[in-house]
């Protein structure tokens, strides 16, 4: 059962506190009406599943009632990082293997470059 | 004689108590701190159970959660009833009631022994998967006979007597172990003034040290023990926890302890000054770090005949004759591949008993333990071991003969010793079974000869859990975890002042697992690895040569360590002959990976208080009490308990009774439609909006339009998800030019606040607005009818003109003296007012109402009246008329969408998808029975053509239906395919007793299609 | 102003004091009776009916400010704060809490609800804020005694040991299967405040887990 | 293929068992091969075997990348029915319950298919209402299925609680007497033996680790033991299919959860039916073990740890002693989870994709073992012909574009 640090109230709290909403940083198009029905399926349905780093989206549903971000292993299930709505992740995938890879890895530059990797959308 | 094996002196049993139990019918004595175990070996009990595919008599093993044969049915009473209870983990109670779980007529005599004798052979591992197949139709009749074999103990009968409980626990450190490394660590951690939880599984702490030989600053090592218990009792943030088992950790450092409050009592729990006290408690402890000092596992060697009572664990041996001063035999073998095996033989020597050899796999062993053996004068037969037991129901024979492991032989004469108990010892096993819960997978350490455990984040293995075994080292690392724990959590790290421990010389062990045979392993006498599930190493062998190369597939087909006790002795060495027989090292083979439970754990400590009348929150309204008292029947709609329908009394020949619902129901809405009905609309949600952009808001999230909807009006809405779909409607009111109120289905409350938040937090974070739940502050009393202006009249200051409190108004007064908001909205076409007050008022006014109200035929109606009247009108319910792929088009709700509203709100986008623009899609339809004394079934499936063969194209289905008492009709609501273009044409719907109805498409709405009455 | 439309759900007048009214706990006191408060009780229960509760939504700062002008109070500093203060009236004390960082729990005494909302909003004037009454919705249980701890350890997952859960700290957090604001005015006094239509399975969640430590109701 | 019948184990018994054949081969990798499934759970195996039963190729390879049947076919609670709720699904599940029934006697392997009936409890009038509705289209779909009331279930389960007095009052259930429980296991042996012994090579502890694709048609795979050939290739790989995807460039729109499933000890019989609930929610039968076979709900986040939370384990429990009180004192032996890939409508996915050769069976949810044997088999008769199969069709990828889902949450709200 996770143990997940809620940004806004400022502590850990117990899993059953909260809800998983699926995949973080999936917007609505801002003009749903000019996209195509592959392009509107794909918005509805499909949704990235990976095997390691997820970003997902969750809410302290008995607590602050405050939508937020969870990095996390779908593997270890090892909370990465926790950030607010409207923030950018610091650990990505490639991120994550870089820093498993080698340990020497300039973070800072990790970190610069993670805003831009794929899959990681605002 | 009782308690033959008991000694006179020794152990922790308090001798000056007589403690009477039973076994299996016969009455025996046993002492306060013994086990069943201890005290059925005490008494000289040999055989405790039969086993479970062979029948063969089992006796005790172990002495802790490693035991595989003495699995017992405990209870006295039926409700007090215990399936396979580990009699070595049960502590002794005055009257306990034990029996074994197997043997028929009784475990001694067992006729199915006989089966297992003869058709032993007959049953290779996975014979069942070869048989029993034609003819196909008799396998339900061969199952019915396997299944009788099944099962150890049996379930209760009754309902259980006994309550269970949660708590709710966070420590710094959690120390799982009582040994000498938790003991240690739980003092370290503990001065650094953590918040320490020590548990330990025994009814006493201080685990091997409650039967070491061996001497702690010079005293008893049990004096250390009271020692440090008596220290970590004093310091107030530590907390001692005694049979308590750590039986599963999950993520993040959360581990479930299962405390037996009241298990060593009785089998239903006392009562304390009149109070019920629980049997069990779970604890679900979030720790912050997690000492992990589970100690280790003795294993067996596996050798033929290893199962015949008297076969014991050395280690086991030790124990019960140190710790309950039980020595349960008269002439012992011991075989060991390692020193520590010989302390069983020292014990027993010391006991006074005769120790007739030591068969030890070792060619030179010399430990300090060895010399000691031989100064005794016992006999050490070097680079041999027991290969065979022989004995009917108690070891009569040990055949030792001398061995080579490399070439997996027998290399010498074969001698046979007489004895009753041969005590074997193939080594120790680290307790990783917790470490793996996670998902780690232990590594084998060759040197150690053992699995210990890989890292887990927070959790730090110490002493014999990850193979350190010397106690001066146990003790020593003990402390250095708990202090490097402490110091994880924020604490000061702890100078360890250690307690001086003599160090033992200690000889090398050898690897050893399946002892060899004269004869080859398929052919010889068995010899078991998984006792519980009669596992024997021929049937691994069988396995692997049948192509199950995998470990997990090799379990599986065997069944190898899928027992009660999950294969804790028997695990290792089944993978190293699975190794042998595959040529491989046990590595290459596998690992072992453990699943919670630790040890079992009954359903009712899962359960806790969360059982019963406490199963689910019953929600009630403000009126609820009222309810009661007027014979409501209740429907369960989510959590609430609302009000189904009012049963009256009727006279009846032999005096009154009870309406049934269809009478009630036939009443209540004649009334509605004549007089007037009150109904409890407070389960609906509430949501108070407010905020400059809460008009914007609703506009995305309804299909409709609310732009212009002024302050004092009322408007219906309906909701989307983004797939177009309907997922619940309400009436949403303008309270101010910046504020609404929206009303949601009751089911639908929670779900709808989190949708609005989602997407204001998610997606429009910049409308200033704000959503609160008020669903609660307010009752809600739906006033409806033909009279329903009269009596509002008597009761409120609210001017009710009906040009001046308009249909789809509201307005503000007071009704009964209660300040209210009152709604003209109306759920069943008449002329209706929701009355919305503080709750606190709401009894209040609910019976001024009726006081005022009789004259009118005022008749509280529950939901199923409701549901009559709302689908008289055509009106949906979301979740009964809907079910997630129904369109508002579907619903035939084009007045309710508005597709040219600026915004693209939340659905509209979905509903121009090939799919959704079908023509043929399943739309909203009534459905007017040609019988009108037809109640159609609701889910009764619509059919263009009854005569069609099966499958019988189906073209939609009844999704509500009643009898009208107005219409004097049955009528429904259904979604039939291409339905709004069908008006008029017949349907058929099949039903299961072979009946098929016809009934004609018509409109939705039956009453008042242009909403005369609710406009009056 | 905030073009909201504010509604006193109390009855006034001169036969205010002859309308009936009914806590949320009224019907399972009834149904399921309230044990005594013995020598060996070592928890009580006390329901504190009929406060003022208010939803205060906004931003901090505003809030802050019109806090202090109405009731010169402040809004706690920190998120999970508890603020109390006497309330210039005349009964008793009022209290803010922490919810979420734009929602915050005020309670007053009850009656004072309705014009504290009028005075709030009129300092709020034309700050984006939102106030709704849920006086009616719910209601405040007082949990006393050296077993409440332990009962509370039994109902909630929250970590209520007082290095964590030190007095004036407010959460809200899973109670059995509700949900509970709870709260720690005082050192020996914790505070539960409870949904209406979930007070009856508190309540008797309360008194079914209280039984081992004579949980008594004092009424 | 040595051929299994009690005589034979008497006379096996008689050499001392020294004589059975290995079930299946350990052959090495071919280069080439006409057809590639990859995954070697139940649905692959399946796949395979009818693949060479009923359509002639042989020339197969499964490519397992740990031990066969390691999925979710060993992690199941082993659930077998086939009264879904929409026409698709139902002509889904009831040709997999046809094959079901004959499915021992077909591969030579006692798969111990146990008829003993599945009751879909109901608590509240909407679960009533469901429950007719989807029995009177079971019925229509020929499908068995009836309904029962209160009484009836009490009949059936007489150590059900089924009392007023429960939370949530029994009200009635769906009894489908043809459904019931398999040894899941057993499933994928028996698949694996049969079709090894047509001549397919099941290839274990290989991992694909890409797909050979030029011009938009797949023609290979990567393996960790080289490249291996084939034209058309089957990707059946349940929980791993999102990455499988991933590997070809394709999106699908599943998303992998843990779904736990418990035991208790094994007590002597007691439970003779599957009993299931969706609104108390929980699921169980008891194995010829004896044990108590608990299924517990999906957890909401996406996993492949093969763990899931503990509160859920919990509420699962309760829902069992709530609905079976007597079993309070039952002790739980062992809990587990499995990942399952789920759709967003609950119903699975097979079908051709943008890569011309290449197809995906996957997106089972909770449904994935009782389908094995029809999932196989339509899958097959699709590759062997290069067109999906009539009864697969519906589910292709294309439904979540077109809107045409098939939503069984209904049917598939309760795991099973």
């Amino acid at each position: 059962m996770f143990y997940i640090f809620c940004p806004y109230c400022g502590e850990h709290r117990e899993e059953e506190e909260f809800h998983p909403k699926g995949q973080a940083h999936i917007s609505r198009p801002a003009d749903p009406e000019a996209t195509s029905d592959e392009e509107w399926g794909d918005y509805l349905f499909f949704r990235d599943n990976p095997r390691g780093v997820h970003h997902e989206l969750w809410v302290h549903a008995v607590g602050c009632r405050k939508f937020f971000n969870i990095t996390r292993h779908t593997v270890s299930y090892e909370i990465l990082e926790v950030y607010k709505m409207g923030e950018q992740p610091s650990i990505t995938a490639e991120h994550y293997a870089a820093q498993q890879g080698a340990a020497s890895a300039d973070k800072e530059r990790n970190a610069s470059q993670a805003k831009h990797q794929e899959g990681v959308r605002a | 004689m009782s308690q033959p094996n008991r000694l006179k002196t020794g152990g922790r049993v308090d001798r000056s108590r007589q403690l009477t139990f039973t076994f299996n019918g016969q009455r025996y004595q046993g002492h306060p701190g013994d086990t069943l175990a201890s005290a059925l070996l005490a008494n000289g009990v040999d055989i405790v159970n039969r086993s479970f595919k062979y029948s063969r008599p089992r006796g005790i093993v172990a002495a802790g959660a490693e035991e595989p044969n003495g699995i017992v049915q405990l209870g006295s009473s039926e409700a007090g009833q215990v399936p396979n209870v580990r009699a070595t983990q049960q502590a002794l109670y005055q009257n306990l009631s034990a029996r074994s779980t197997n043997g028929w007529p009784n475990v001694q005599r067992d006729l199915m022994g006989l089966v297992g004798k003869l058709g032993g052979q007959f049953m290779p591992p996975g014979f069942y998967y070869k048989t029993f197949m034609a003819p196909a139709s008799m396998w339900l009749t061969y199952e019915k006979y396997i299944r009788k074999a099944a099962g150890l103990g049996r379930s209760p009968t009754e309902n259980d007597a006994d309550i269970y409980d949660h708590r709710h626990q966070h420590c710094d450190v959690l120390v799982v172990g009582a040994g000498p490394a938790g003991l240690s660590a739980a003092l370290a951690a503990g001065r650094a003034g953590a918040r320490v939880i020590l548990v330990d599984e025994q009814e006493e702490m201080g685990g091997s040290l409650l039967s070491s030989r061996e001497s702690i600053d010079d005293a008893p090592a049990t004096t250390w023990a009271e020692k440090v218990l008596k220290e970590l009792s004093a310091l107030e943030d530590v907390t001692l926890m005694p049979r308590t088992t750590a039986n599963g950790y999950h993520d993040h450092n959360f581990v479930t302890l299962h405390e037996r409050c009241t298990e060593h009592l009785a089998d239903i729990a006392p009562h304390v000054g009149g109070r019920r006290q629980v049997r069990s408690r779970m604890h679900r402890v979030r720790a912050g770090q997690v000492v992990l000092a589970s100690g280790a596992h003795e294993r067996p060697l596996v050798y033929a005949g290893n199962d015949v009572p008297g076969n014991m664990l050395a280690g086991a041996v030790s124990t019960y004759i140190r710790r309950y001063g039980v020595v349960p035999g008269n002439r012992l073998v011991l075989a060991t591949s390692n020193d520590d095996g010989y302390r069983a033989a020292l014990d027993w020597s010391e006991a006074g008993r005769e120790v007739v050899a030591i068969a030890d796999a070792r060619q030179n062993p010399d430990g300090e333990l060895v010399e000691q053996a031989r100064a005794k004068g016992i006999r050490v037969i070097a680079g041999s071991a027991v290969i065979e037991a022989r004995g009917d129901k108690r070891v009569a024979v040990a055949k030792v003969a001398k061995i080579d492991i490399e070439g997996f032989k027998v290399s010498g004469p074969v001698e046979e010793l007489a004895c009753d108990t041969i005590a074997s010892s193939g080594g120790f096993s680290p307790v990783v079974h917790l470490a793996s819960h996670t998902g780690s997978r232990p590594t084998w350490n060759e040197e150690l000869l053992g699995f210990v455990p890989s890292p887990v984040k927070g959790m730090t293995p110490t002493g014999g859990a990850h193979g350190v075994y010397a106690l001066g080292k146990v003790i020593a690392d003990g402390f250095k975890a708990g202090s490097a724990a402490g110091e994880a959590c924020g604490f000061e790290r702890q100078d360890a002042s250690l307690p001086k421990v003599d160090e033992r010389r200690e000889g090398a062990a050898v690897a050893l697992y399946q002892v060899p045979h004269q004869k080859a392993t398929l052919r010889g006498p068995k010899q078991f690895v998984d006792m519980q599930n009669d596992v024997t190493a021929a049937a691994i062998e069988l396995a692997t040569r049948e192509g199950f190369e995998s470990i997990e597939h090799v379990k599986r087909y065997t069944a190898l360590g899928f027992g009660t006790d999950q294969g804790k002795l028997g695990n290792i060495n089944g993978m190293a002959i699975a190794a042998r027989c595959l040529g491989r090292t046990i590595p290459e083979v596998g690992t072992t990976v453990f699943r919670p439970n630790y040890t079992p754990v009954s359903f009712g400590a899962i359960v806790g208080r969360h059982c019963g009348e406490l199963f689910d929150p019953e929600r009630y309204t403000a009126m609820h009490q009222w309810h009661v008292e007027n014979g409501a029947e209740f429907e369960d709609v989510g959590q609430w308990k609302r009000p189904w329908y009012f049963p009256q009394k009727r006279r009846a020949e032999n005096g009154e009774r009870l309406e049934t619902m269809h009478e009630a129901v036939a009443r209540e809405c004649s009334a509605v439609r004549e007089k007037v009905g009150i109904l409890d609309a407070s389960t609906l949600g509430k949501i108070d909006i407010q905020g400059p952009d809460a008009r914007e808001f609703l506009g995305r999230v309804y299909t409709n339009k609310w732009a212009k909807l002024a302050p004092g009006r009322v408007r219906y809405g309906l909701m989307c998800k983004d797939d177009g779909m309907v997922f619940d409607d309400g009436t949403t009111s303008c309270l101010g030019e910046n504020h609404f109120l929206m009303t949601t289905s009751t089911g639908g409350a929670a779900t709808v606040l989190e949708w609005l938040e989602i997407w204001h937090q998610t997606e429009w974070p910049e409308l200033d607005v704000y959503f609160n739940s008020v669903t609660d502050h307010w009752a809600t009393m739906t006033v409806t009818g033909p009279e329903a202006r009269k009596l509002m009249a008597e009761l409120t200051d609210i001017d009710l003109d009906k040009d001046s409190f308009k249909f789809m108004d509201w307005h503000e007064g007071n009704v009964a003296g209660v300040p209210a908001r009152v709604f003209r909205i109306s759920f069943t076409g008449e002329l209706a007012y929701e009355i919305n007050v503080q709750a606190n008022y709401a009894m209040h006014v609910w019976k001024k109402l009726f006081a005022h109200g009789d004259k009118y035929g005022l008749t509280p109606y529950g939901t199923e009246t409701m549901h009559v009247l709302r689908a008289e009108k055509g009106f949906i319910i979301a979740g009964q008329d809907t079910d997630g792929s129904v369109t508002p088009e579907d619903l035939g709700m084009h007045w309710a969408i508005g597709y040219d509203k600026p915004n693209s709100w939340i659905g509209k986008r979905a509903l121009t998808r090939p799919d959704t623009k079908r023509t043929d899609r399943k739309q909203m339809v009534g459905l007017k029975p040609k019988d009108p004394s037809v109640v159609l079934e609701e889910g009764a499936q619509v059919v263009f053509d009854p005569n069609h063969a099966i499958p019988m194209p189906m073209k939609g289905h009844v999704t509500s239906s009643y009898y009208s008492p107005t219409l004097q009709s049955g009528f429904a609501l259904a979604v039939v395919k291409g339905g709004h273009q069908k008006m008029g044409e017949t349907v058929y719907l099949p039903m299961v007793d072979g009946q098929v109805h016809e009934a004609e498409i018509v409109s939705p709405i039956f009453l008042d299609p242009k909403g005369e009455r609710q406009n009056v | 102003m905030s073009n909201a439309q504010q509604f006193d759900t109390r009855p006034a007048g001169e036969h205010a004091s002859e309308i009936a009214v009914e806590s949320p706990l009224a019907y399972s006191m009834h149904r399921s009776g309230a044990p005594k408060v013995k020598a060996d009780t070592r928890v009580t229960l006390r329901e504190r009916a009929f406060l003022g509760h208010l939803t205060l939504r906004g931003g901090a700062i505003v809030l802050d400010e019109a806090l202090r002008d109405v009731l010169g109070m402040s809004l706690p500093g920190e998120p999970l704060g508890l603020v109390q203060a006497s309330f210039d009236g005349p009964a008793g004390e009022c209290s803010i809490q922490w919810l979420s960082p734009d929602e915050w729990l005020l309670i007053v005494p009850g009656g004072e609800e309705f014009d504290v909302e009028r005075r709030l909003r009129e300092a709020l004037g034309d700050a984006h804020f939102a106030i709704s009454n849920v006086s009616g919705g719910q209601t405040l249980l007082e949990l006393k005694g050296e077993a409440a701890r332990e009962v509370l350890m039994k109902s909630v997952a929250y970590d209520v040991h007082p290095r964590h859960f030190p007095v004036g700290k407010a959460v809200t957090t899973v109670f059995a299967k509700a949900s509970v604001i709870l709260r720690r005015p005082s050192e020996e006094r914790w505070e539960l405040v409870v949904r209406r239509s979930f007070a009856d399975y508190t309540y008797r969640w309360l008194l079914d887990a209280g039984e081992e430590f004579g949980i008594g109701v004092e009424r | 293929m040595q051929r299994y019948s009690g005589f034979g184990l008497v006379k096996h018994a008689l050499s001392h068992h020294e004589n059975w054949e290995r079930q299946w081969r350990n052959p090495t990798p071919k280069k080439a091969y006409d057809v590639i499934i990859v995954g070697g759970g139940g649905h692959g195996l399946a796949t395979a075997y009818y693949l060479a039963k009923e359509f002639g190729v042989t020339n197969v390879a499964v490519i397992e990348k740990g031990w066969l049947g390691g999925g979710n076919t060993a992690r199941n609670t082993t659930i077998v029915r086939s009264n879904y709720l929409w026409d698709e699904s139902a002509a889904l599940y009831e040709h997999a319950m046809k094959l079901w029934e004959g499915l021992s006697q077909d591969i030579n392997y006692n798969v111990m298919f146990s008829q003993r009936g599945v009751l879909n409890v109901g608590h509240t009038l909407q679960d009533m209402r469901d429950i007719q509705r989807r029995v009177n289209a079971n019925r229509l779909n020929g499908i068995d299925g009836e309904v029962l009331d209160a009484k009836g279930v009490q009949e059936l389960v007489p150590i059900m609680d089924c009392s007023k007095n429960a939370r949530y009052p029994v009200m009635g259930a769906s009894w489908q007497p043809r459904a019931g429980v398999a040894r899941h296991d057993a499933v994928a042996w028996g698949y694996a033996r049969a079709a090894d012994a047509l001549g397919v090579d099941l290839l274990q502890n290989t991992e694909v680790t890409g797909f050979k694709i030029r011009d938009g048609q797949v023609y290979g795979v990567h393996t960790n033991r080289g490249d291996i050939e084939a034209k058309t290739v089957g990707c059946v790989t349940a929980g791993n299919s999102g990455v499988m995807a991933k590997m070809a460039g394709i999106k699908l729109p599943l998303e992998s959860h843990p779904l736990q499933a418990l035991v208790s000890e094994p007590i002597k019989p007691v439970l003779d039916t599957v009993v299931m609930s969706n609104h108390v929610h929980g699921y169980i039968s008891q194995s010829d073990k004896g044990d108590l076979v608990i299924g517990a709900g999906i957890d909401g986040y996406n996993g492949y740890g093969q763990r899931g939370s503990y509160p859920t384990v919990e509420h699962t429990l309760q829902a069992i002693v709530e609905m079976f009180p007597i079993f309070s004192r039952v002790r739980m032996n062992r809990q587990w989870g499995g990942i399952v890939d789920t759709c967003p409508d609950a119903c699975p996915i097979l079908s051709k994709t943008k890569v011309k050769g290449l197809y995906f069976n996957c997106g089972w949810g909770t449904g994935g073992f009782k389908a094995t044997p029809g999932s196989g088999h339509v899958f097959a008769a699709s590759l062997a012909k290069g067109e999906m199969h009539p009864i697969a069709k519906p589910f292709s990828i294309d439904r979540f574009n077109t809107g045409a889902l098939i939503d069984e949450h209904g049917a598939a709200g309760v795991a099973h």
